[in-house]
């Protein structure tokens, strides 16, 4: 199932250079807000990542909202888009929600499993809190 | 089945001027064109180290060392890649169960068989273990209603098949035995793998060894599978690759598989494996098998009926390896008038001295079989054993 | 020295279509054609299992084989092939020693430095072995005046070159201290053996590790010397090949070098270890390492004249790895930003967690140089951090 | 150095096949008289060959006898060449001695380093025995 913001996001991406879709991803990373430091602890971080990520969540009238942050600024871009792609929805939808756009911006192998930097882990993060918050 | 042959360049070789009869294959195989293709590819346009890089070589080489691992792991039925441990081999994989596993095996027991190779006795002795063999007929079958396990009996080590003999232990009914007493058991599969189809959870074993280079691929490489329930064990090496913190005081470490696996390891070999398992597949292991059977018990059959030829074991369920002597012949006089025919056999103790005791003998002559071994091959051992005989009479 | 680059056939192939500049060798090198080919051309035609064969394969894999242990043992300058052990790796070899050494080590301490590897800390950990660091003055050299040795030293453990700094470490200085003191030292030679000339008599340690991969060699292949007067010690591992008389009651060892080699070992890598040498050798070492010294030392220079990049760590004698960061730009974009230039760096901690502990950092970007480099990868180096500056600006 | 009887065994050698070779060894062997079952121990037997073999000597006028014997026929034909050559020679000739003949009727690799039952340990003994004898 294809979904406009996914989609969107695909768009802006479609034809660019690699150094470019990096630029881009630095453009949106700037514009993320940082997350407090208080909130940057072991408990909220990802483990196996090569930049360190963190992760924390609420929900605003049943609809999860995340925010991620990370020191690496090209980690930190690709956590921006993952904000607006998974933030606002219910809960159920973010656990069957298919992220192909990673795939089709061509940071499919940030997910390989062989990664120990793989998106993967933060992907599985938001799921399983996304699970947790169903029940 | 026929025509297999071609996909080994070494068997087109010619020994002493003699058309090559390798009928060494328990002590390695040779390796098809697609495997030794596979190794020189990957130097060529693929080498990175792996898991660490942030650079396009060594994500293509991480995600073919991950690939490998998931072949191996379908290959022998586990449930998930990351009971696959990639090792430098079965002694290798053994020697890491036992220096796991040494806390609860110092001054208790590990009950293995009277088949054993070496490497499946000596690491259990050295991390402090007393063995016990399971009992066995005068045909070396296994008496599986023999074991005996006491309180001090902490596993169960077992070849699947034997490397001098051929004969195939009962894995199954030892796993069940064991199950009722809660002791882990360890199969040896070093002389099944090649052979047989295996599926880890129809054995019901906790760990099972075996060696790259026995299987049509590459030397220094190895696998260990370990079923979940012993994912939290302590690993038997450190370095790098296995640790999460790193500190003077104390280190933890990774979950597996990363965990089992300190230090670079043989990116290639594990390839390799890959790539053999592809080629084996593409046969098909039953297909395989039947063949194999077909030209081993053919071989087993002409050796049975030549005169003044021993051979030892009798199981119904065999594979690879036939051992035997001929009557007042040196196995060593042996191996070396066959070697000058261009067939390669294997002398002697086979790294087995404890069932070389139980036979009464100080060693024998193997041949043992692989995917690419016809009747042909059969027949020119036998004809071999008649040059052997003339010559000694 | 220019030129060996199209030695190497990996280093034609362009990235993101662009020239590949391989600078991530201290994680591990390519591969000459000539080793390539030796390792196939191996497989081809000579393969078999060694040492315990009567046939013709067997005589020429074993031959090749210890040809390839008396190519490294005169390479490091060792009394005698039997000093010489293949084991998997630096990381195999270090725990090998840490394992026959644990009836010494455990509950006493190892002497390390500030700058080592996992592979150098986690062994003697598992071998329950207490670790202390050598001070080092703010360059992260080491000050050899200040190496206390207590009672409960048993060994010392240092590697020749930093894997993250590039750094040499005073090693002859310190088997000069040890033994006044009768302490082994054991010498990680991960960074210096494909760099530097090598001696072990001259540097007078008892053990020396190093791999294969990091030398031009094959994955899953390393090295350990042992000085004659640590022949007797315990071996690590049991198998196959290693023992004299097995029975389940117990097991007699043979003399170094099978002492230590139990089990089938990476033939083909141990032959691929020879071919690697006789390539370096045809070079020569010392025009390797003037050569190195002169593109390290221009991308050193070049990278500190470099508005906003700290390099890391600065002592007199230096080979192989350079470290920096580039001010308020994480390391691990920098290293995304430079692959997609074709330029292979990595980033991280380099599995040396307690040197950037004490550097207050995260990780680095690392930059690592062969033979085949050239003051032009440098140049695109620069360049590229250039890209990577313009993009955060 | 050239010596007579040497010469005399690779004029024996020169040119048969290798299964003829075999066979003259072979004959060899049989006509080499048995060591007797006393003799052969633990202690008299060279340990790393893949038939064992034994050694036991004596001096006789200054001159060293040499008595080797193993299970295997070819094995058992080397020795009894080896006796051929080497007995009946004082020590320090016997320690000098260039057994050049090995090499000549093809049983180098049967010498090779890699083999653990290398006619070499053998030899070795051979030369540790005369040197002794030499004191
Ligand atoms: C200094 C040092 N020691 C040990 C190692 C471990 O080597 P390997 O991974 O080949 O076992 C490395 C490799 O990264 C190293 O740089
Ligand atoms: C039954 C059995 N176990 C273990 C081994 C040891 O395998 P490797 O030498 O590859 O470690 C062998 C190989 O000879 C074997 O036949």
């Amino acid at each position: 199932m294809r979904d406009t913001v996914q989609e969107e996001i695909i768009k802006q991406f479609e034809g660019l250079e690699w150094l470019d879709r990096y630029a881009l991803l630095i453009s949106f990373a700037k514009e993320l807000e940082p997350m407090d430091a208080k909130f940057r602890t072991e408990k909220n971080s990802i483990s196996g990542c090569q930049s360190r990520v963190w992760i924390i969540s609420h929900k605003e009238d049943g609809r999860l909202m995340f925010h991620l942050d990370s020191e690496a600024m090209i980690t930190r871009g690709i956590m921006s888009l993952l904000m607006k792609v998974v933030n606002n929805r219910p809960p159920r939808e973010v656990v069957d929600l298919d992220l192909y756009f990673i795939e089709e911006i061509g940071l499919k192998s940030n997910l390989s499993p062989a990664r120990a930097d793989g998106l993967a882990s933060i992907i599985r993060r938001i799921r399983e809190v996304a699970e947790g918050e169903m029940n | 089945m026929t025509g297999h042959r071609k996909d080994f360049p070494i068997l087109a070789k010619e020994i002493y001027g003699k058309r090559l009869v390798y009928l060494d294959n328990a002590a390695t195989s040779q390796k098809p064109n697609s495997v030794i293709d596979t190794i020189s590819d990957f130097y060529r346009s693929d080498n990175s180290n792996i898991h660490r890089g942030v650079h396009y070589l060594s994500e293509v080489s991480s995600e073919r060392y991950e690939k490998a691992r998931e072949k191996v792991s379908s290959f022998i039925g586990a449930d998930e890649p990351a009971e696959v441990t990639f090792t430098a081999g079965t002694t290798d994989s053994i020697n890491q169960v036992a220096r796991s596993l040494e806390p609860v095996l110092r001054g208790n027991e590990v009950l293995i068989t009277g088949v054993e190779h070496h490497s499946n006795i000596v690491p259990w002795q050295l991390a402090g273990a007393r063995l016990r063999a399971i009992p066995m007929d005068k045909d070396c079958d296994l008496l599986t209603d023999s074991i005996e396990i006491t309180d001090r009996t902490k596993l169960i080590a077992i070849s699947h098949a034997s490397n001098v003999l051929g004969s195939i232990n009962p894995v199954r009914e030892v796993t069940r035995i064991a199950k009722e007493h809660d002791i882990p058991v360890l199969v040896d599969a070093a002389q099944s793998i090649q052979h047989l189809p295996i599926d880890v959870k129809d054995i019901g074993c906790d760990f099972l060894a075996f060696s790259g280079h026995k299987m049509y691929a590459e030397t220094g490489i190895g696998v260990l599978y370990t079923s979940e329930r012993f994912s939290e064990i302590m690993p038997a090496r450190g370095g790098g690759g296995m640790v999460d913190k790193v500190t003077l005081e104390g280190t933890t470490y990774l979950k597996p598989p990363l965990r089992y696996e300190a230090g670079t390891p043989h990116i290639a070999g594990a390839i390799s494996i890959g790539a053999a398992i592809d080629y084996m597949q593409g046969i098909g292991m039953d297909k395989i098998r039947r063949h194999e059977h077909d030209v081993y018990s053919y071989a087993r059959e002409r050796l049975l009926e030549t005169d003044g030829v021993t051979v030892y074991g009798n199981t119904g369920q065999m594979c690879g390896s036939i051992s035997f002597n001929l009557e007042n012949i040196h196995h060593y006089d042996t191996g070396l008038i066959l070697d000058k025919m261009g067939i390669a056999v294997r002398t002697g103790h086979h790294c087995a001295q404890p069932l070389m005791r139980t036979l009464g003998i100080e060693g024998t002559v193997r041949a043992s079989f692989a995917l690419y071994n016809t009747k042909e091959d059969a027949d020119a051992l036998i004809d071999g054993i008649g040059k052997v005989r003339m010559m000694h009479a």
